[in-house]
């Protein structure tokens, strides 16, 4: 057992921390897509390898070979930094690694530079009210009318749709064919005649999703990526990604630490929370949690980087965990507060500009969403523990 | 031998039941939580005695119980009435009934139970207070700062000092400063009140009350969360019959059949839970301030397990605005701390 | 709301209590079957209308009128002074409701009676090894021969066997017919050549059932409850009474006063340990639980007494809710203990002559026996919900 | 950067497993548990080096790690195997090592490796005392009672008295009373010590090495419970594909699955958990007694959770003595327990 990352990496990290050091000013407090400030932090990211980093030079990205350390390496310091990583949003998180894999080279020529210059921003349109746990059944339809597919439909939990320039979506072209091999995989651009887009508010009160509607919306057939049909396929290339990133024990950590540094601060009828027995608890039991998946994690990492070490179960239960996890350390944050944590928006009482209750409602709409507790425990059972998968009928 | 309740108790929520499902209906509450006036509904439930319910008739009011109160309560949780209730209608008039002059209670109950007046109340000197925050009373006249004050949008206060004295301040006093303080449930105001020499109108009576004053504002609040918590198990049963996935309602589904199950096997005691600690009021009142804590801790658990389960079972709708189940949620969360959060509640009863 | 009961009932409950002062000292400790002690106390409870209160006198009872008030003011004053109800057991609280219900004149004449002096003992067979929470797959054969039918096959958690005189049973009469209906309820000696009875020990290390062996056994067709076929209605006559009395919440309030006491007199370290706040936090919160249970109890108590009070779903939770709570409360009590709270059979250091770690076992066998955790969700989503059936393969 | 398990530690668990499998079933636990002698499974674990692991080739040892020992303990708690370790294995060697004097070590050491000398130790006096022990030094004797002595079947003992010092009392020591205590987990022997001026050997460094012999000796029984713990796990995910009800493995029941998946979900990170904390104390030996601490504590309510989870998916045959389940989660239970429970342990580390 190591737990050191070398000296190659020790030097790598003092690169790292350099570049920080010496850039740290330019960067945006968030990169958020548009704006000229992330645009050019992007780029400086680009150039210095550390973001879009094993994406080919021809494509725009930093090309450099594959290294798991390395690329956590950049992440711990950025993060421990407090350092924007740049621009992220399902682009570049999910249709550049999906063109690079089965685009046509027109398309990945077209596409993904742009995309992760930070030029074309994209919106996911996968699902739909009718089509949540169960994806597949979706039903916004696409009619082949000459060298148009013509769309028709709705699709939900569009998060940036009222930014982006293009959308990738999931649309049927064969309405006969068994609902997996029905789908399609195509690009649009949301300056499209027939779009509307309509703002949904979530719990938390803030427009983080849209409702996407298509009435009689034409595009080239040429706008598909993979097969006709091929589509669910193409859609699972990479949505096994977006799971695991939901639930990240370091931020887990953060948060933690920032509710000892509350709880040693506040005092309730002139006693620190700290000093509460029943709060600490708590606070230590959340601990004791964090640390098994801040373990879990390095175990992770370290079967991808060791042949022969298998953490697909490890790797299998994060999402369930971290956010579960998450959400109960957020909720004792709000308890330890007590009528202060209750305080939103602009109440002057707010601690973490009222990321508290923010995130225990986020974490609780992670809980349910990327896949939702429900089936990540069948996932578990069935291709981690070997249980018998239901008929089709009963798989929710 | 009768635990159930009676033929009156009925007519009294059926009565507002019927008043909120056609005046305070969703669309209603959103309005008035993004910053609407609520003055029609005041005026309606002051109509249907809601104000006047724990005042006696002779003070004009309907002479209702603690049980009764409790049972408006749940309503009003149950359809996240943005009305004023548990300062006004709960802990003002038990304020006055049992600490107050019978000046005084002549002085302000016939006003409450008429609707003329609206009073708020400011306890937290006295039920855990923060950093920056306690009432200090010098010649008669209040200093320093409450927070967390119930019923915000109120013509007077009843403030708990922080030595067991209670209070009357006008909500125009010299040297009052309000400041409302926005909180996720966007569907009661709550605010801060800070005194600098502020006058104020002492209950002469205040020191052997304040258990009961307190046991009852802490047991319509736990009422308010069962109410609650049972629309939002009523939504996610409903929801489970209608809404389809894999070609089956998700109500057939195992796991979210036990969700279910699981939401109504800890709700529906807590209903018995509340008409006992209500009654005790009545009929054990040396108990009652340690059933209501008890009560209050308990619903607050099992509403939070509610309010998390119900939101899953909607899945994303759930998560949204657009069926605005979190108001219900937050409602819950907000419950929770006010006047005791569940750990400080077990420690007051575990003495 | 009136919890009171009234002068008729004050009187009553003083008889109560004047009965148990006068004759407390004939109790036996604990009622056993075939103790002649423990049958002479039944003989007295039976002649005072204390027990086997509303059987008619003709058949051995107490032939009082029912009157639910009266039934739980004995319940509660025996409780309290902690004297015996005199004999249980599945003859008296199973067999004899079904013969009242379902039997024949000729069979209530030749077993009531002598089943309720406690002359004649009976064990139950119904679960098998294959047949569990599906019971009604149950496949033990009985096959007419002549008069008899001759029963082979296995029976499991048969408590009492080996003290039983007779049993009463399920066994498949009609191997064609759907599973439902091809069982019958029969009647058999112990003695009966053939039967063969092992031990079954559990987790507490103790016998608390057995398994029944039958190989050939012979029984006169005479000796079925109902028709051939009838055998899982007539079951179903009385086992919904079964599952209520596994959870009574009184239990649970004398159990909590026990654990207080403990924790105001045992200490860690010098501290007593109803000083430490997250153990006291721990108590406090199962005592809000307690308190629910025990209200929800008088709630259900009520609707049988008043009419128009539906508290159905009140009582279709409490086997669920009532198990939980108790494995939970022994637990509790094992950990406040701490390593004391380990002590098991000749310790010295027992509590409660080793009751907790016993109850805290036997309750987990509670929450799987008379019908799982699982089983009680199933009923509670779909009885009291309204939620729907899955389909007959799916329901466990 | 690997955190993994190498080539020579599979090789170590390998044989254990082994030897476990073929000459400890469960026939012979059950032998043992009803008051068989272990002799030759000690003999054969001696054999297999496990006294000798933490102890220096010097000393005639293996000289292996802390992570090592806690590896092994996991393979014993997953065969509930009924043999000395934490005390004589673990913490023993561990206390002499860093408490012991030179010929101290010279004197034990090689005796607990070669399997001369079994070594009970009794900590109570400093991990939570009850009324009526605590262990008092006077003349260099000593006085009082220490309880729940972990391998208790033992020639010598390593005592903890009530002011920091540790203490070779031997068995047969002038003074000693031994009463063996029966408890649920009939895998593992111990009992009461009771002194009456006892001559002790104290070990001259104790001051200082107190908190890493304890945290050892915790991360040892918290390895034990993972290891229960997964048997438990391994066997309800068997029992679920095999064991048919409704005409479909229950297996294929949600419920079922569910509850299977929570185990594993649980359970899983907690072995990085044990790696982490393990490897602590040769890498990061400073946080090793915090680390030891909360994994200690976690563990013990993932395999309460999984002790339970795992009986009720095996239905009745879980309560029963037939599948013998019940030695495993009498083995979580007994582990929860000693050397300091979850609260105690969460005190530990949240100064």
């Amino acid at each position: 057992m190591d737990l050191t990352y070398g000296p190659e990496y020790d030097a790598f990290r003092a690169e790292v921390q350099a570049f920080l050091a010496a850039n740290r000013a330019h960067a945006p407090a968030d990169a958020r897509p548009k704006d000229p400030a992330s645009i050019r932090w992007q780029a400086r990211l680009i150039a210095q390898g550390y973001t879009a980093r094993i994406i080919p030079a021809a494509y725009g990205g930093a090309g450099r070979p594959p290294d798991i350390l390395k690329s956590r390496i950049i992440a711990e310091e950025f993060a421990s930094a407090g350092v924007s990583m740049g621009l992220g949003g399902q682009g570049i998180s999910m249709l550049v690694p999906t063109l690079l894999e089965v685009g046509t080279e027109a398309q990945r020529a077209q596409f993904i530079a742009p995309t992760l210059r930070g030029d074309m921003v994209w919106c996911q349109g996968y699902s739909e009210p009718g089509a949540g746990s169960d994806l597949a059944s979706l039903r916004t339809s696409a009619i082949v009318d000459g060298d148009d597919f013509v769309i028709n439909g709705q699709k939900i939990w569009t998060s940036t749709a009222h930014i982006a320039d293009w959308m990738f979506c999931l649309v049927r072209t064969e309405p006969q064919a068994p609902k997996h091999d029905g789908i399609s995989f195509l690009l649009l651009r949301m300056d499209t005649p027939g779009i509307e887009i309509r703002p949904l508010i979530d719990m938390t009160m803030n427009r983080n999703f849209n409702e996407v509607f298509f009435t009689d919306v034409r595009v080239p057939v040429t706008q598909i990526v993979g097969k006709r049909g091929d589509g669910w396929k193409v859609a699972n290339v990479i949505l096994k990604n977006e799971r695991d990133s939901l639930s990240n024990p370091n931020a887990a950590l953060a948060r933690l630490n920032a509710l000892r540094d509350i709880m040693r601060e506040e005092t309730i009828d002139g006693d620190r929370l700290i000093d509460k027995p029943a709060f600490r608890d708590r606070l230590m039991r959340i601990e004791g949690r964090v640390m098994a998946l801040l373990f879990n994690d390095l175990r992770v990492l370290s079967s991808q980087l060791n042949h022969g070490q298998d953490a697909s179960l490890a790797r299998m239960v994060v999402k369930l965990q971290g956010t579960e996890l998450r959400h109960e350390l957020e909720r004792l944050a709000i308890d330890v507060m007590g009528e202060n944590g209750l305080a939103y928006g602009s109440n002057p009482y707010l601690r973490d500009r009222g990321s508290w209750q923010y995130a225990y409602m986020f974490y609780l709409g992670l809980i349910i969403g990327g896949g939702t507790s429900q089936i990540q425990k069948n996932i578990i059972a069935e291709r981690g523990l070997g249980l018998p998968r239901e008929s089709k009928l009963a798989t929710a | 031998m009768e635990f159930g309740l009676s033929a009156e108790q009925r007519l009294l929520t059926d009565s507002v039941v019927r008043y909120l499902r056609d005046l305070a209906p969703l669309s209603r509450v959103r309005q008035i939580a993004d910053g609407g006036r609520a003055d029609d509904l005041i005026a309606g439930i002051t109509e249907l005695g809601l104000p006047a319910l724990l005042i006696e008739d002779t003070h004009g009011g309907v002479g209702l119980t603690a049980l009764d109160a409790c049972l408006v309560a749940e309503v009003l949780g149950y359809h996240v009435a943005p009305v004023p209730f548990v300062a006004n209608a709960v802990i003002a008039p038990t304020a006055l009934r049992l600490a107050g002059s019978p000046t005084q209670q002549r002085a302000y109950l016939p006003k409450i139970a008429a609707g003329e007046m609206i009073f708020g109340a400011g306890l937290s000197s006295r039920t855990g207070a923060r950093a920056g925050t306690g009432v200090h009373v010098r010649n008669g006249r209040l200093s320093g700062a409450t927070r967390f004050v119930l019923d915000f949008a109120a013509d007077a206060y009843i403030i708990a000092d922080s030595d067991a004295g209670l209070h009357i301040v006008m909500a125009d006093a010299a040297g009052l400063e309000r400041r409302a303080l926005e909180t996720i449930d966007r569907t009661r105001p709550i605010g801060e009140l800070i005194f600098t020499d502020t006058p104020a109108e002492p209950l002469p009576n205040a020191a052997g009350a304040f258990a009961t004053i307190l046991a009852l504002g802490r047991a319509a609040l736990a009422a308010d969360t069962l109410g609650a918590a049972q629309y939002m198990l009523d939504q996610a049963v409903d929801y489970a019959k209608q809404r389809h996935q894999f070609g089956r309602p998700i109500g057939s589904f195992q796991a979210v059949k036990h969700m279910c199950a699981e939401m109504a096997a800890n709700l529906e005691p807590t209903r018995a839970f509340m008409w006992y600690a209500g009654n005790s009021f009545a009929a054990l009142p040396d108990e009652a301030p340690r059933l209501a804590s008890h009560f209050k801790a308990h619903i607050s658990e099992v509403g939070t397990f509610v309010a998390k389960t119900a939101t899953e079972v909607h899945g994303g709708m759930g998560f949204t605005d657009l069926v605005g189940l979190h108001y219900w949620f937050k409602r819950i969360g907000f419950n929770r701390q006010m006047l005791g959060s569940p750990e400080r509640l077990r420690e007051d009863v575990s003495g």
